[in-house]
């Protein structure tokens, strides 16, 4: 089974580079049409005295995969373009509606570059453009390209990549959790931080106090948040079991409303819905450091026992765990902000690692169908691991050989993650 | 080894009290070294002084309080040079509360007796823009015309009738740019819209976070020079010789660094001493 | 009921928001615009319910005497103070020169200024406890932020200033720290973080991670 | 002697909030307050002017408006936005508070398929192209990418792979962390405690001087502000 299930993530990920690969090389073949078919070629004028050699017009067209509006207009650098005392300064973009109207200019883009997008035009209007090569003793103009209008498109290419990765790791997820539905048994390492749980609640109940859970300064619009409120349910579940105290200030009202529910659902599930109340749950300010003022203020206070910060955290974060670890309390932080990582690490006695807090949930529910999906994840590192690991030593060999060849399969390679 | 013992578990409000003392104690004194130049201030400096006398130069205050500190420093200095090169100076902020920072900035440079003695004049000499909603669109807007991004002056005098800004349409008429970014928008959204699009001379100061982001720029040359939070700041007072904040706080972080840094080693030692001693 | 229908917008939604990336045509170019002014909307209706939770939770307070009751009085007014002077205020309300922006610029940024300050004294007595050799994995901490914070300020200038010029080693090799091994750890993180995400959201999408909705009453 | 209301107020709030630092007090308590209340007032106005009135009335009001002239203008979608903030407050009546539930799900459901995507795209797939650099050897131009300037950039770049592929090794979670497995996984735990420090110590001097500038404000506003 072990050897058919390793199998099946080498298969996930070949596939995975098989459809990259093909979708660079189609993207690649898309681009030679637009040249080849609907783009338009236009040619230059002789060159004016002391005037820079004009830029020459290469491809106009609609931008591409986007809301429309906007047309994309490139050229081939002037000759003058980064030498010589007809040096360029910048070129200026020009538009006419019609092909011998009033041109106006539209933008303008420094010297060495060579494409410029012209994000004000109205779909179905058909536009003429040219661009003017200026240098210090004036400007010299291509000709003038053919008409062009905007339109939007249904479907980002751009982002083809980005959506073939997200699929992939959707298919890994839900193909993991659609086995573990099934009774397949996987293995999970431990997390400190979670072993510690129920001991942390064990403690505050022996010692009669109060168990403090923070769930971040963000709103529900942050996954963030989600995960807190999901872990406080489990974590609530054994404190209603323990019939322990817990006390959860709120910076936000709808994470309030939100995490009273969680609680009360898990008083039911623990068959004491009578041990609940509303003011468990309560709001403060919305404010970052009024929040946290008067956080400490409950922490010198109560003196709770336990401390839980799960959810998204700025600069407050080493306030609480600081003032939290001055008064003794048991501290389990997550977070998956990075910056505020050090801080936890530093004074709380556990702290779940970014990817660790959304697996908390996961772990604490102990449903199969939930730790399922942490093996999807786990796909999704290998994908990961497999394309720097690969690429890093492609281009390596590339550079030591100096093969250009290999450099552009590399580089096309690469092409696939530099998602806009 | 009671003491060993002691700075284990040492209150830590001693080192609460170190540390705003080591913070207080250089802002009274006056103690001078010799602080090395980074290229890239020396590059902005530079660039500063090649521009002829009366030039005219944007400063745009893209910061709050909470970021002073390390910008209004910078920003004062800024000012203060500007004003004796006799740089038509149009200030303007794409953060609410940036254009009254640089208030301040004016408010410090003409206490200057050298200053004051040229009696600069409001929207003659210098005038202030105040602040517009709607971050990068606004430089973008300022690209083709700085009036119908600024219809009225922070003081509400129309764009046409300030004497100063008579001759300035565009980017075009504006012969430096000086950005003081403490994030978004800030740095990258000058670079890529002033500089990439319309052509302008860009040096910035940043605060020691935003940095890092803006060093890419300066390498690919379109940054001319960058002062990086307090140190870059205090390098700037030096070349510009106007030392004032800067240089005392980054003093104060000099010694409150050195606090923090004694105690890690203190504790350490106290931590093998008193561990040698169980066993 | 109660349950089944949320979680059908749970999942009608989450699609079309992670499609609406894909497709630069409108109406799906504006998704992103509108949800984030429908969320403040909603945000803005459900303020209340917090207010009026602390309102409800300080008079209790008052009136039941109980331990530190004065301080829920000063709670209470200068939440009215605040609240009516911006309301009255209309919707200039936060222009300089009203009693509102009075409040906001010698009460409101003081206390958040100070308090974001008091962080000051936090990093140096974490500091002081979490940087301490106590195995390998302490060390390394200890080791890098040591040299981090040396290279941060004039150490190089007080140290070498006079005899030499531009020598700043203790700079360089912060920045070597910063710019490689941090840059390192940063990028296995996010990554992580990405995968997390990705999978959590998929949980909820799919009604597999459903707590937050409630119990099904 | 120079009197100045807001800043001997400023003093007073600051001086307030440090004095917890040294215990719990009265002093203290005031400050919490005062903030507690003015931030909590400040946002129920600030929400009220800026998303009820310039979000939803502004919007609103004249899509109804044409609704009458018989036109059917997109802005009318702020309709639902308005009842699903109703939907919120139902919460104050016990009997319907479930409907609040609705507009909850449209909050995560969005919200969720939101940061599905921006993740995978800044937080994984960009920082996987960052990460892909050849690590050594000198590199001709041609393909664009920054050739290995010096040796040090170089080690940094193994650096860089070897840290970021033993970190994820550390976040695998369905596999035990033992044998070469176990040891690629505590190396990337040696990669996270660098970071952690590393980051720490480039903070401390932000944090400096964000109580640089409050103690300034006391030494320079406040008392040579006053006593000249």
């Amino acid at each position: 089974m072990e050897l058919l299930r390793s199998r099946i993530i080498i298969g996930i990920t070949l596939l995975s580079m098989v459809l990259m690969f093909g979708s660079a090389l189609a993207q690649d073949a898309d681009k030679r049409d637009v040249l080849d078919s609907t783009a338009v070629r236009v040619g230059t004028f002789k060159k004016p005295v002391n005037l820079p050699i004009p830029a020459q017009l290469d491809v106009v067209e609609d931008s591409e995969g986007d809301a429309g509006s906007s047309i994309t207009v490139s050229w081939l650098p002037s000759p003058d373009d980064g030498a010589g005392k007809n040096n360029v300064i910048e070129y200026q973009i020009l538009r006419s509606e019609s092909q011998d109207g009033e041109y106006v200019i539209v933008g303008s883009a420094s010297r060495g570059m060579t494409q410029f997008q012209d994000a004000t035009t109205t779909d179905g209007v058909t536009y003429f453009y040219y661009v003017r090569t200026i240098s210090k003793d004036g400007g010299a103009n291509s000709q003038i390209s053919a008409g062009i209008q905007s339109s939007p498109q249904w479907f980002n290419t751009k982002d083809l990549d980005t959506f073939i990765i997200g699929l992939i790791i959707c298919a890994a997820v839900i193909y993991f959790i659609y086995h573990a539905q099934k009774g397949k048994k996987f293995f999970l390492r431990q997390i400190a931080g979670l072993e510690a749980v129920d001991e942390a609640i064990g403690r505050a109940t022996e010692m009669g106090r109060s168990i403090l859970f923070i769930p971040g300064i963000n709103d529900m619009d942050d996954v963030q948040t989600v995960a807190g409120i999901t872990i406080l349910g489990r974590v609530a579940k054994t404190i209603a079991e323990y019939d322990t105290k817990i006390n959860m200030p709120v910076s936000r009202s709808i994470v309030m409303t939100t995490a009273r529910e969680t609680i009360k659902q898990a008083y039911v599930a623990a068959g004491r819905p009578d041990a609940y109340s509303d003011d468990m749950v309560h709001y403060l300010t919305d404010e970052q450091f009024g929040y946290v003022a008067a956080v400490d203020g409950i922490m010198v206070r109560e003196k709770p026992a336990t401390c839980f910060y799960l959810g998204a955290f700025f600069a407050e974060s080493l306030i609480m765990a600081e003032t939290g670890n001055s008064i003794g309390a048991i501290q389990i932080a997550g977070t998956a902000m990075p910056a505020q990582l050090p801080f936890f690490v530093a004074a709380c006695d556990y702290t779940l690692i970014g990817e660790e807090l959304f697996a908390a949930s996961a772990y604490l529910s102990g449903e199969p169908k939930q730790l399922g999906s942490l093996k999807g994840q786990d796909v999704g590192k290998i994908i990961a691991m497999i394309v720097i690991l690969g690429l890093c030593g492609l281009y390596t060999v590339a550079s030591i050989s100096d093969s250009v060849s290999l450099l552009d399969f590399a580089d096309k390679i690469k092409g696939l993650f530099s998602a806009s | 080894m009671g003491f060993w013992n002691t700075m284990l578990a040492v209150d830590r409000r001693w080192i609460f009290l170190l540390v705003f003392l080591s913070l207080l104690i250089p802002m009274f004194l006056g103690v001078t070294f010799k602080l090395s130049i980074s290229p890239e201030v020396q590059t902005l400096y530079d660039t500063l002084e090649q521009l002829p006398n009366g030039s005219t130069v944007l400063m745009t205050f893209d910061y709050d309080p909470p970021s002073a500190p390390e910008l209004q420093p910078m920003a004062d200095a800024a000012v203060k040079y500007a004003f004796k090169r006799d740089f038509k100076l149009i200030i303007m902020g794409l953060w609410p509360q940036g254009p009254l920072q640089a208030e301040i900035s004016v408010r410090e440079a003409m206490k200057d007796p050298e200053i004051q003695a040229r009696n600069l004049e409001y929207g003659v000499d210098y005038v202030n823009l105040g602040f517009q909603a709607g971050n990068e669109f606004v430089i973008q807007r300022m690209g083709t015309d700085f009036r119908e991004a600024f219809p009225r002056d922070i003081r509400g005098t129309d764009y046409s009738e300030v004497p100063l800004l008579k001759n300035t349409k565009n980017f075009s008429n504006v012969d430096f740019v000086f950005n003081f970014s403490a994030g978004y928008p800030g740095t990258v959204e000058w670079v890529q819209i002033a500089v990439d699009r319309f052509g302008v001379k860009l040096g910035a100061g940043n605060t020691a976070v935003q940095a890092p982001l803006a060093y890419p720029y300066l390498g690919a040359g379109q940054l001319v020079g960058l002062l990086g939070g307090m140190r870059g700041g205090a390098e700037f007072e030096r070349l510009t010789g106007f030392k004032a904040k800067a240089t005392t706080f980054m003093l104060s972080q000099t010694f409150a660094h050195a606090i923090v840094i004694v105690f890690v080693i203190l504790g350490n030692i106290a931590y093998f001493v008193t561990r040698k001693k169980e066993q | 009921m109660r349950r089944e229908i949320p979680l059908i917008i749970t999942f009608v939604v989450g699609v079309a928001f992670v499609i609406q990336y894909f497709i630069p045509h409108s109406p799906f170019d504006r998704f992103e615009q509108l949800f984030s002014d429908w969320f403040f909307i909603i945000a803005a209706c459900a303020i209340w319910l917090g207010a009026l939770n602390l309102m409800k939770l300080s008079l209790i307070k008052i009136q039941k005497r109980r331990k530190d009751w004065q301080y829920a009085v000063v709670i209470v007014v200068s939440w009215l103070t605040m609240a009516i002077a911006g309301f009255a205020g209309g919707r200039d309300f936060q222009t300089p020169g009203t009693a509102f922006d009075w409040l906001y610029q010698y009460i409101y940024t003081p206390l958040s200024a100070t308090m974001f300050a008091i962080l000051a004294f936090f990093v140096a007595s974490a500091s002081y406890r979490a940087f301490r050799a106590r195995n390998l994995q302490a060390s390394l901490l200890l080791v890098a932020g040591f040299l981090v914070m040396m290279g941060r300020v004039l150490f190089d200038d007080i140290l070498f200033g006079r005899l030499f010029e531009n020598f700043q080693p203790l700079a360089d090799v912060s920045n070597f720290i910063m710019n490689y091994p941090n840059m390192a750890g940063q990028r296995a993180i996010m990554i992580g973080i990405a995968l997390g995400i990705v999978s959590t959201a998929l949980r909820i999408i799919l009604g597999i991670e459903r707590s937050y909705l409630g119990g099904g009453d | 002697m120079h009197f100045d209301l807001g800043v001997w107020i400023g003093a007073f709030l600051t001086l307030g909030i440090i004095s917890f630092l040294y215990k719990d007090n009265p002093w203290y308590k005031i400050c919490e307050a005062i903030f507690v209340g003015i931030s909590a007032g400040y946002w129920i106005a600030s929400l009220f002017w800026q998303n009820l009135v310039s979000k939803l009335y502004d919007n609103l009001a004249p899509a109804i408006v044409a609704l009458f002239h018989g036109q059917i203008q997109y802005n009318l979608l702020y309709l639902v936005a308005g009842i699903l903030g109703i939907m919120m407050l139902l919460r104050l009546i016990p009997q319907i508070g479930w409907i609040s539930r609705w507009p909850l799900a449209l909050v995560v459901g969005a919200t969720a398929g939101l940061q599905f995507i921006n993740y995978l795209v800044s937080n994984g797939v960009k920082q996987i192209y960052n990460t892909i650099v050849p690590v050594f050897g000198p590199v001709s131009d041609a393909g664009g990418i920054p050739p290995v300037a010096t040796t040090g950039e170089g080690i940094g770049n193994v650096i860089i792979l070897i840290g970021t592929f033993t970190g994820l090794v550390y976040f695998f979670f369905s596999k035990e962390h033992k044998g070469l497995f176990g040891g690629a996984a505590k190396v990337g735990t040696w990669f996270l405690m660098i970071t952690f420090g590393a980051s720490f110590g480039y903070t401390v001097m932000s944090r400096m001087s964000l109580l640089i500038g409050r103690i300034d404000f006391l030494v320079n506003d406040w008392i040579r502000g006053t006593f000249g």
